[in-house]
């Protein structure tokens, strides 16, 4: 019976105790931490259950909220495009919040642990919210949930991150409203904003301008909460400000979630036949991944910061996503889709690493991590796989789904996206390497032969097991999902690629 | 052809893998601890490797399926004739070079040895997953991992030069690595398998422009790594690093991937058939037969040891691309035996040049005058190795270039005759003058006297020129390589011997 | 307004107009399904009262009556109704939210039954707005500082 | 022409409207003007949205039970569209939660930096 539930229990569970976690914080803080995993758990349990049932059944399966029918109530949909990014979301918050024990106490005052963790699992709430929501206007509303708790939990971050989370409040505004602004274009012509109700009116109504500025205003609000590159200036500051914790939980999950609605909106609400073949919104979407893969590498080629850095590889990657879109074609959009939990995982190793790094030594400056493989040794070699992964060396996942990118790109022609894929991914060897190099040698004399000859000890100094674990266990996952990749295509993706490619 | 399933190659690469955590873990705490363990995972996976021997022998084919990756594409684990000669050899080689490390990397006292160690497993893991991998994919995995774990080594030094030569290794070969991952998909594009054939398998998919364009671009990225002429830098700079590090290069690991890799896309991707169809080998022949002589002439000049021999190397990785090339039967025999003789004789030239580093620091040619007398043993290896590779029998060198010689002549292509004849010549010229120096001439400072290397130094120098000899007398002793080379040049040119 | 103003006026008129705001705030909570009005709009009326309170005694005055410990309880407490109200339905076999299960334990069928589901849930509405616009209230008055700041108001008020 | 534009008039006020809201969020220096405009931008979407759920002589949507049969009463022509209205109740909360945030930071802001001029504030953080 309770199966039949997952859908909203992926969501509600985490949503009713973030308040829980307010108040039992106030009494005693130590609470936290369990409570928000009891929830997480609940929901990643939830979600893996409601995978199973999704494969089990052989296609979406519908919730109604309050047995309200569509369209008029509000109904979740779980299906093969969204379970997996369940999963993965709920997965990765769950191995942040272990990783931000330590983190947060060092980083934070600590009577604001508990509106911390409030903060953190209603982002989370949202961020399930909008994956698993079939109704264009809930997302709107999960979308600003999710929204609001980043403002808040960028803005306690270091110096600077007041400023950038306002300018975060003021873009993402923009963003969310343009969203808003889309959906009500679409329900003019419709009247109905239901995702699948959409998809069954829009078709007659394709060649009514209306629906094509709602596309416009779609493209640009969705856009502007994942980054893309036009509209990424928020990110880097904002990333960079925050918290290491809270860059580790908004960077991997945030923006990839942004490119799922985009996949949605693009794929779900719209047909493919209006998207790709009426408007040329592939070919945009085409040229604008390429200048951002470009930008995004020349700017994180120039920054010292690691985090920063990182940002605008986020830039590159969402640029990599919009490709596997652009090229309209099945291996593309595989491509596309294996990437957005690909990427959750590599973000979500580089920031925690990034963190790990901020915790013990308190800076991030890339020229300054000189003899770090002597005090840190596991947490670089977590960073090595995750660095591995976002240059594509196989097996790590990275490789697997810029494969796919590639494959769709020759298959639509589109070469010129195909060099900037692979000349990205050699500037980000050049980016990796350079920390790489940075923190593992040590430069030296011509003629020092003596072991350890001149140079200061630094013993073993590494980060808490806490922080260590779900370090190692996201490093396990890319590797996992590098070699299991063909399996979870078979099984999960192959059917979540709209049948018409 | 028979195929057996079995986990064999899939247990062999995981005693390296396994080898190489064992070591990271057990690190500086205990070394004779960590360097069992590199030894033990040397001599497991060489024993595993052997025991995959008789089935190859017997015209089967081992494989193992790892997982499924998408339609009709697999990592898989397939071992043929060709891809058993180079494990054989990469394996056999790497209990040798471990040994030899161990003993240079404590006479030396160097630091972070349990990187290099760790890093040394890693690379070998790359390179005999190379050899056995089924398909290009599974192929192009291990090429990366093998990549990056030399970087390390290459750095090793942490000198700016090597720093320097580590990137720019790391340039080339990544840079390489693009235009392979390039090619690739445009043949899975194109084909819609990976798998390898002998005789090639793109026969009839796309059009001529395509095929040629593919064709270049594979050669660019593997020949980076193979040091073919215009992209051969990364090679001579790497000479910074450590000699074990430098005899596995070019020996065992990388170059010879590299021209493994190549082969692989001749004879197994494009095939002789539709290479003389398109009349690609013709250009492909003429760049590395440039690259043998200008190579050749370089060598003349350099008076740093291992400058030398790595101009040396990249002669004789253009001589084997060059034999696969001339698609004819006895140049594609004569090519695949030069690979596991040259790694003798390779290996044993720069084990050598590392001995005479580790007891005398000396690096350059002109400072080993009347070095023959006092380390006996050690110039005498570096003599057979060197009249090896100018081809003089009966060491090992002769028999492959007897064959390549035959494969030019089977081609009815004097030109490249001409070729490999004139790199033996230029060959004996400039190793000649380094043995006549040792022997013949009186040291310049008399008061330097030396002694051997530790035995750990001098046992595999000794065990590797026996090895060359004893190849040239039998070459179908021991891991066959010869009835290999011969089952492979059969099995692609589709005739019987 | 963290000190007290003493003014007779205000705060008889106060006490006066307090009780009937609430009455009305519930008022408009409970007609919520079928007039305009409903829990955002009642609980705001309902934060209205406090205001009012703090604007005509003092924020330590109003503390003693309403502590801030309270509201965060409270503001919680409302959100534990609502999806107290939606599991409800959960276990008793339903939806989330799907009020007319919640007839199998109120004396009433269905229909009725979702009108209580909703006026349930709009009492939680009710709570959690009071509660949220308190505390922002609370925030501007101490410039963020709470408990602080009244602390050092008082210390103050001591000196004087 | 005119005719379109007059009796659109209501697209035309929040575009109007919409304009200045960005304009203020772009042009303007200071923090708080550029709240104030993203807050006018938020609002005039909410006319919008309103306004396309308005009708000429709509009544409300709620049944009276003291006329009877309620369905007989009202008919939906007669109604406005109160869906809008209803989503538009949910996106005012965000507005107001949105400038909530907003005014928490601008707070932090002007404490830390002791200004909301933008560039004064940039040219504090270079430092």
């Amino acid at each position: 019976m309770i199966s039949h539930q997952f859908p909203v229990l992926i969501v509600v569970t985490p949503l009713i105790l973030s308040f829980f976690v307010n108040v039992v914080g106030w009494w005693d803080k130590r609470y936290c931490v369990p409570i928000v995993f009891v929830a997480l758990s609940v929901s990643l349990f939830s979600a893996i259950g409601a995978l199973e049932a999704v494969i089990k059944h052989g296609g979406p399966i519908h919730y109604h909220l309050g047995n309200w029918q569509p369209p008029w109530g509000i109904e979740y949909v779980i299906d093969y495009l969204n379970t997996p990014i369940l999963v993965a979301i709920a997965f990765i918050s769950i191995l942040v919040l272990i990783f931000s024990q330590r983190s947060i106490e060092k980083e934070l005052p600590e009577s604001k642990i508990p509106q911390f963790y409030t903060l953190f699992l209603l982002n989370v709430t949202g961020l399930l919210g909008i994956t698993v929501t079939g109704d264009a206007f809930n997302l709107y509303v999960l979308l600003e949930i999710a929204s609001f708790s980043a403002y808040a939990i960028i803005g306690i971050g270091e110096r600077g991150a007041d400023f950038s989370a306002f300018r975060y409040v003021i873009f993402g505004t923009i963003g969310a409203c343009a969203y808003l602004l889309g959906v009500g274009y679409l329900y003019i012509v419709t009247g109905s904003l239901n995702m699948a109700d959409l998809h069954h009116l829009l078709p007659k109504l394709y060649y009514s301008r209306a629906v094509l500025v709602g596309m416009a205003f779609f493209l640009v609000g969705v856009g502007i909460k994942m980054g893309i590159f036009p509209f990424h200036t928020w990110m880097p500051d904002a990333y960079t400000y925050a918290p290491s914790t809270v860059s580790a939980l908004l960077a991997p999950l945030f923006t990839k979630v942004g490119a799922y609605v985009m996949i949605r909106l693009l794929f779900t609400i719209f047909e493919p036949s209006f998207s790709i073949k009426l408007y040329p919104v592939a070919e945009i979407l085409g040229w604008i991944a390429a200048a951002g893969i470009v930008f995004a590498c020349v700017m994180a080629l120039a920054q010292s910061d690691l985090k920063r850095m990182f940002c605008y590889l986020i830039v590159g990657e969402m640029g990599y996503i919009l490709i596997g879109i652009a090229s309209a074609n099945r291996l593309g959009l595989t491509g596309a889709i294996l990437h957005i939990i690909n990427d959750m995982f590599m973000m979500a190793c580089l920031f925690t690493v990034a963190g790990a790094i901020m915790y013990k030594t308190g800076d991030r400056n890339i020229y300054r991590f000189r003899y770090l493989h002597r005090k840190m040794p596991i947490t670089l070699g977590v960073f090595v796989v995750g660095a591995l992964s976002v240059v594509g060396v196989p097996p790590m996942c990275g490789f697997f789904s810029k494969w796919y990118l590639i494959l769709g790109t020759i298959e639509a022609k589109k070469w010129i996206l195909l060099g900037v894929l692979l000349a990205s991914s050699l500037v980000n060897a050049i980016l990796f390497f350079r920390v790489i190099e940075n923190a593992y040698l040590e430069p030296r004399g011509e003629h020092a032969f003596a072991h350890d000859g001149g140079h200061p000890s630094i013993s073993l100094d590494e980060v808490p097991w806490s922080m260590l674990i779900p370090m190692l266990m996201i490093a396990a996952g890319i590797i996992l999902l590098g070699i299991f990749s063909g399996v979870i295509i078979k099984h999960i993706i192959q059917f979540a690629v709209p049948a018409s490619f | 052809m028979e195929t057996v399933h079995s986990a064999t190659p899939l247990l062999a690469m995981l005693a390296s893998l396994i080898g190489a955590f064992l070591i990271l873990f057990t690190g500086e705490r205990n070394r004779n601890l960590r360097e069992f363990w590199t030894l033990a995972a040397a001599v497991i996976k060489f024993g595993l490797i052997a025991s995959m021997l008789p089935y190859i022998l017997h015209g089967k084919i081992v494989e193992y399926t790892i997982v499924e990756v998408y339609k009709g594409l697999f990592l898989q684990f397939r071992v043929d004739t060709f891809g058993m000669i180079f494990a054989l050899l990469a394996s056999f080689l790497w209990i040798v070079v471990s040994l030899y490390s161990i003993g240079y990397m404590r006479d030396l006292n160097e630091h972070a040895q349990t990187r290099y160690f760790f890093c040394f497993a890693l690379a070998i893991f790359g390179a005999v997953g190379v050899a056995l991998a089924g398909n290009l994919l599974t192929l192009y995995m291990f090429y990366e991992i093998l990549t990056v774990a030399t970087f390390a080594l290459v750095a090793h030094k942490e000198t700016p030069e090597a720093i320097k030569a580590g990137r720019k290794y790391l340039a080339y070969l990544l840079t390489g690595a693009a235009f392979v991952l390039f090619s690739m998909a445009v043949t899975y594009y194109l084909t819609g398998t990976l798998d390898f054939k002998p005789g090639g398998f793109v026969a009839g998919h796309g059009s001529r422009e395509i095929l040629s364009l593919v064709f270049v671009t594979f050669m660019i990225g593997f020949g980076s790594k193979a040091a073919i002429m215009p992209i051969h830098e990364w090679l001579p700079s790497a000479m910074i690093a450590p000699t074990p590090v430098s005899a596995l290069l070019h020996a065992v690991a990388v170059v010879k991937a590299g021209v493994f890799c190549c082969l692989r896309v001749i004879l197994y991707v494009f095939g002789p058939k539709v290479l003389s169809d398109l009349g690609l080998w013709i250009p492909l022949a003429f760049v590395v037969s440039f690259t043998v002589i200008v190579a050749n002439i370089i060598a003349l000049t350099q008076d740093h040891l291992k400058r030398r021999l790595a101009f040396s190397t990249i002669n004789n990785l253009s001589i084997i691309i060059l034999g696969a090339a001339l698609v004819s039967h006895d140049g594609i025999r004569g090519a695949m035996l030069h690979i596991p003789f040259h790694g003798f004789m390779k290996i044993t030239l720069f084990m050598c040049a590392g001995a005479i580093y580790v007891k005398t620091h000396k690096e350059f040619i002109s400072e080993m005058e009347g070095i023959g007398k006092q380390m006996p043993i050690t110039m005498a290896a570096f003599t057979i190795g060197a009249l090896g590779l100018t081809g003089i029998p009966p060491v090992c060198g002769f028999i492959s270039k007897w064959y390549l010689c035959l494969g030019a002549l089977e081609a009815k292509e004097i030109i490249f005759l001409l070729v490999f004849l004139a790199s033996a010549l230029l060959d004996a010229a400039y190793f000649l003058p380094i043995i006549y120096g040792a022997f013949f001439k009186k040291p310049k400072f008399v008061k330097d006297h030396f002694d051997e290397a530790s035995f750990f130094v001098v046992f595999p120098i000794v065990i590797t020129a026996i090895g060359s000899i004893f190849f040239g007398l039998f070459p179908d002793a021991f891991m066959h390589f010869f009835k290999l080379a011969v089952a492979s040049a059969k099995n692609i040119m589709g005739m019987g011997v | 307004m963290i000190s007290k103003w003493e003014d007779l006026i205000i705060e008889t008129l106060c006490r006066f107009l307090i009780p009937f705001m609430q009455t009305y705030s519930l008022y408009v909570l409970v007609h919520g399904h079928s007039s305009p009005g409903g829990g955002f709009q009642g609980g705001c009326i309902m934060a209205a009262c406090f205001i009012l309170l703090v604007i005509a005694y003092d924020l330590n005055e109003a503390k003693k009556r309403f502590k801030e410990k309270i509201n965060v309880i409270f503001c919680s407490l409302g959100v534990f109704i609502y999806a107290g109200t939606g599991w409800a339905c959960l276990l008793l076999g339903g939806n989330f939210l799907d009020y007319g299960k919640l007839s199998l334990i109120l004396p009433t069928d269905p229909i009725k039954a979702r009108y209580y589901g909703m006026a349930s849930i709009e009492t939680g509405v009710e709570i959690t707005v009071m509660a949220i616009m308190v505390s922002i209230f609370w925030d501007l008055v101490t410039g963020g500082k709470h408990e602080e700041a009244l602390e050092e108001e008082n210390a103050r008020a001591d000196c004087k | 022409m005119l005719e379109q534009i007059v009796s659109r008039y209501n697209y035309w006020i929040y575009i109007i409207l919409i304009l200045i809201g960005f304009y203020g969020m772009m042009a303007k220096n200071n923090l708080l003007k550029k709240l104030i405009g993203m807050n006018i931008f938020q609002w005039a979407l909410i006319l919008y949205y309103v306004s396309i759920g308005a009708k000429k002589g709509g009544t409300v949507p709620i049944l009276s039970e003291e006329a009877g049969s309620p369905f007989e009463h009202l008919k939906a022509i007669q109604c406005v569209n109160p869906l809008p209205h209803v989503l538009m109740l949910t996106a005012i909360v965000v507005g107001v939660a949105t400038t909530g945030i907003a005014l928490a930071l601008l707070i932090i802001i002007y404490r830390r930096y002791g200004t909301l001029e933008e560039d004064e504030i940039i040219e504090e953080l270079r430092r």
